[in-house]
């Protein structure tokens, strides 16, 4: 078993992340400040009505995702819940497709189909956005699976939250993954709360939820999510272990969202504390922390900090134009993207009756 | 009357039968100390406490599971699925063990429970979180389903659903919550609305709309514009309860007025409105003067698109274009 | 011809399709080492080994949900349901997973799986192993559903269904695994059924007989009577695809006979056969000289009872019964 | 945690045992006994083709449905899957109603509706009998949690195979039991096999699969289930502990299958060697182990064992002749049990069209 590593434990040292040059540093620290300023933005137009459906802000996560799709090779994959800004624009989505996608545009990533829960980008390995919880994990499983079958060194990252852990499909997903040696690692993103529900209303366990993984005799580790270092240094550990060895693991990384569950949550300054929200944001946020640590490092002044951020938000305010400016979908469009057949008029499209249209007959 | 929300009249009726049965509970996430993802259940927990009114895990089959078997044990619970669409992890208890244990047990276990939330689409929340399944659990023997339009259906059927000793599954509708009306004064009495009763909402004579949850809203409504721009007089029915179903008031508005469109949220392969349309073309074969219509959902998963959604989904300008369609003689 | 068994004409699809293409991958419960609960993998095993033939645990929802994906990567996993029945425990996989990526993607998934195993009733196993969910998984778009009543149907079509790019869940009968019938040689070339395509299996003139699966079987059983004691000449159109589904045959066959008889396994509310009376009395209303009757399981779980069970289900009595009911002129 | 005892230890002394009087110690051998003959009896008429579906034998398992069956009070419940003849005979129920259950005549327990996987006896706190492989994880819950919530101080055991741990809803449920403090005891037969397929094979664990119940922090034990002693003083533990404190337990009761998965499966000498159960047979029959010792102790003899023996033939060859002479359901028969309600004919079963039969129009 992993250990949980002491607090002291600088993972600016470990091999992976020496191997960093300070552009590489830079850049880690950009695409956390990216994922934030699209948020805010987004934010912004949710509340001015642009969007519709529910809003699950990433705000507070970033060094998770982007720390650990930052290890990501050609043959790794990824794939997590509706909580999905975050990963989409680690994974290297542009912030036009992605505010499309919200706005409802044809231009979206998902052409306005999916919605701010269903970003997908199969060419950079993004396998979604996926709405309903812990449905997602036998899907990670069978990319894994999908990896090892084709003969491919990589492995699948599958992202779920601390709410998700209950549901069964997860379990029966740790089975398969330990039984068939699958190249899988499980990300549990705890951010403390499913909804106003906390960890410990939710969930009965020993030390932390990752350690259900004994169970199944899963390797497992706990990682400070505030430190984009140590989610880096041992999530890479989990990915080599499948890679070279397609043996699973399950990672739990601490964190916090600040925002509610979603924008529609009012609720959720009754359910934690005003404190508990400024404790994370003032002595955790994964980018502050990275910051000053960077800027301790002569990796960075402050005034790149600020740039990057300038720089962030310009690009999310020209995110929003281009969401703004593309087109709605139409009618027609509704009844795309249902069959694969149907969309590329094979000779099987022609066969039969696929549609069921009242408006066939008329 | 009184007017209140939809929302609050639901909520009105969980309260009473909470009052009413200490066999009662209510259990669902975020229901107690969140006060329900749709404020649904705003209240009830400072009101009933833990014991009455029990937040769980995201574990839909295990609760609903729980749920099951405590109601074989007399306990009867009203289990909220945060969105309808959740079922399917809860599909097995949902549908073998809830709808089967009486029969294979030869009738020596009951299972009097409630299973209740919103199953709509039309809030942007994409395909796996706008599944309509009336259809889907009337299809099995067991259960009973019902799917309330107003204010004071939704009262009036909670309650029943609540005293029935059935397995009742009871589709909201989260576009219905804020929507008011008239609903009796509890000083009134006991206000209960028997499952199985449609409800002929708008009288008319030269087509019958037959509908049920939020498509009801969308007859009445393209009812008045059929009236006011076309001079065509529409019944709207509202089915409410989809089993046990009012076959009677059916074949009575066909009778009346020999022309039927069929309003459904439902995809158009199956759905309520198929069952319906095969009724009565079996049962009033002769009283019908043109092929029953139906106006479904375009047939595509859940689109999200805020700019097109309403227009996969019935409303009143498509049952108005299919209604024209029918030229009338 | 040769003449092959259902069981071995399914095997030998599923053979040819290991052989064409080595991304094809069974996966199931007891499939391999044990030959299938049912046989119909037999061999296969043995044949191409750990990698391309897959035990797994009882976990359906795990694995089906694995198989989803792989298949967007590329593989394309064939899965066994010991029985269809148990989708009830992978409902969500199926529904929201297989049939929904695509359209929530926007087209940037896909989803290549195959689905199969025998869903039906008649073997004694009692209700929660005897559902019958054609009409329930057809109406999700996004979803194609098959069900071959003979040995060479089985074997073209799982060889389509395997090919074609979308989900197709394929729905076999325990009862007719034993079944014989003339399929032809590999020897001849590539033996494909295409998908939406229906068979007039029996040509008349009096009445239309549509059905699928197990029914197709009594249907003709039924026919043989009509004829031999009633002069009544039965068309028996086999359906063989739900969805996509061959509309053109039906109507062809309607428009031939004027009368119309659905035999269907499925629970009379909705089911297959509700959704095709419900487009033949909209797309052939005037064709029509009597209501469309339907010959349905009887409307409870289904019975254990060996006395009693073959009574609950479709069965040439009752379908010569019902035809005789409509009091031809 | 509870610890695996050393094979040493005598559970015949342990206190629950200690109190059981020779007639009471007789009379659990008797159970066991009749559980055997009865089975024998239905398999041979099963073989005759007097019974439909399936027929899954618990021949070989007896003590775990006898041992545990037997702690069982006026407020403990009891429910299980298929495999269910063993405890509905120890809740006591009659052979008459059961064999006449699996022949599908109205005389059966279940009306001939439910067959052998589905007997019940609500009346004797026997809830089945349930076909889908963990399906009934939830329902023994639902159990124990009604038996909270009425203030009654009792618990509910359910019985699942080791191939059912691998469902989704068994995890949903050891969950649930954990966080709510509920009094259910999740008792693996652990036959070593489903189906053809060994523990190995379906599951991954570390020492054990009731193990797995330590990722909820729940209680566990492993029991040797060829000793009813043992099964009866480690189950009461654990139901002693849901009863007073509300804890859930799990426990694994190690036993063996002699027949297969069920009597169509032919295969079940070729997943394991004749040797595994001829050394079952001779060195860890519940029965043969228990007369033994029940001889030891003074407290049967060879001839009174005989006649226990003969009596349960006796009584089962009986109720193979009431089954058959008791009438068959009737079509009518087919639509009562469905609902409540219409069984009641109660007002509310008179509103609306509850069944929508073909006959139903002519
Ligand atoms: C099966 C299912 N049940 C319930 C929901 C509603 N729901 C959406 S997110 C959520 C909370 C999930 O919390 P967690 O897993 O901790 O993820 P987080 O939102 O914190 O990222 C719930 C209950 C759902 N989408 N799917
Ligand atoms: C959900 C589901 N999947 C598959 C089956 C088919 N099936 C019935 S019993 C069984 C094996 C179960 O083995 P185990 O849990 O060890 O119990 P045992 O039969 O050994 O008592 C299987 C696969 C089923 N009934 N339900
Ligand atoms: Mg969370
Ligand atoms: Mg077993």
């Amino acid at each position: 078993m992993l250990q949980a590593s002491p607090a002291s434990l600088d993972f600016a040292n470990s091999p992976i992340n020496q191997a960093l040059t300070a552009g590489d540093k830079v850049n880690l620290y950009k695409q956390m400040v990216r994922i934030r300023r699209f948020e805010q933005a987004s934010l912004k137009y949710y509340n001015a009505g642009r969007m519709a459906g529910f809003l699950h802000l990433y705000i507070g996560q970033e060094a998770v995702a982007v720390g650990t799709i930052s290890l990501g090779g050609a043959d790794d994959h990824f794939i997590t819940a509706y909580r999905d800004h975050g990963h989409a624009l680690a994974v290297g989505m542009s912030m036009d497709e992605c505010m499309a996608e919200m706005f409802g545009k044809q231009t979206g990533c998902s052409k306005g189909k999916g919605g701010s829960m269903h970003f997908f980008a199969p060419d950079k390995n993004y396998w979604g956005g996926h709405g309903i919880v812990g449905g997602q994990t036998p899907l990670g499983l069978g990319l894994a699976y999908g990896l090892k079958y084709l003969g491919r060194e990589g492995c699948c990252l599958c992202y779920l939250g601390d709410g998700a852990v209950n549901q069964g499909a997860y379990h029966e997903s740790l089975n398969l993954a330990a039984l068939f040696d699958i190249p899988v690692i499980y990300v549990i993103e705890n951010n403390g709360y499913s909804m106003g529900t906390s960890q410990k209303r939710s969930s009965a366990y020993q030390s932390c939820l990752a350690e259900r993984a004994e169970a199944y005799g899963i390797e497992w580790d706990v990682i400070n999510g505030s430190d984009i270092y140590e989610v880096r240094a041992k999530t890479h550990i989990a990915m080599e272990r499948a890679r070279k060895q397609h043996q699973p693991s399950v990672i739990e990384i601490d964190t916090y969202r600040y925002y509610g569950h979603s924008v529609a949550d009012a609720n959720h300054k009754k359910y934690r504390t005003p404190e508990e929200i400024e404790n994370y944001k003032l002595n955790h946020d994964p980018i502050s922390v990275f910051r000053t640590r960077l800027v301790a490092e002569g990796v960075l002044t402050n005034e790149q900090a600020e740039s990057i951020s300038k720089d962030a938000a310009a690009e999310a305010a020209r995110s929003v134009k281009f969401a703004e400016e593309s087109a709605a979908p139409t009618v027609a469009d509704i009844g795309t993207d249902v069959y694969w057949e149907s969309d590329h008029q094979t000779a099987a499209s022609k066969i039969g009756r696929h549609f069921f249209n009242d408006t066939a007959v008329q | 009357m009184r007017t209140l929300t939809y929302r609050e009249a639901l909520r009105e009726g969980l309260d009473e039968e909470l009052a009413r049965d200490p066999n009662v509970v209510l259990l669902g996430e975020e229901i107690a100390q969140y006060n329900g993802a749709y404020k649904v259940t705003e209240g009830l927990w400072n009101k009933w406490g833990d014991k009455r009114v029990v937040d769980t895990p995201i574990s839909e089959a295990g609760f609903i599971g729980m749920g099951i078997g405590a109601s074989m044990l007399g306990v009867r619970p009203v289990m909220e699925l945060m969105f309808w669409s959740f079922h399917s992890v809860a599909f097995d208890q949902l549908v073998s063990n809830a709808a089967c244990v009486r029969y294979m047990s030869g009738g020596l276990c009951h299972c009097p429970i409630v299973v209740r939330g919103p199953a709509n689409g039309g809030t942007g929340v994409g395909a796996t979180h706008s599944h309509i399944p009336e259809g889907l659990f009337a299809a099995f023997p067991g259960l009973k389903v019902c799917s309330p339009a107003t204010p004071a259906d939704v009262k009036g059927l909670i309650k029943s659903a609540i005293r029935d000793n059935d397995p009742v599954y009871f589709m909201e509708n989260t576009l219905l919550y804020g929507n008011t009306g008239e609903v009796p004064d509890p000083a009134d009495g006991d206000f209960v609305i028997p499952l199985g009763v449609a409800d002929l909402k708008r009288e008319g004579k030269d087509i019958s709309l037959i509908a049920h949850g939020r498509s009801v809203i969308h007859a009445l409504a393209a009812a008045e514009i059929l009236k006011a721009e076309h001079g065509i007089d529409a019944d709207v029915l509202d089915l409410r309860s989809i089993r046990p179903l009012d076959v009677e008031a059916i074949l009575r508005t066909v009778h009346k007025t020999h022309r039927v469109v069929l309003v459904d949220e439902s995809k158009p392969f199956g759905g309520v409105s198929a069952m319906i349309a095969t009724i009565i073309q079996e049962e009033a074969f002769d009283a019908l003067d043109a092929p029953i219509r139906r106006v479904c959902s375009l047939d595509s998963p859940s689109i999200y698109s805020p700019h097109i959604e309403n227009e996969q989904l019935p409303n009143p300008k498509r049952i108005v274009e299919k209604v024209l369609s029918m030229k009338f003689a």
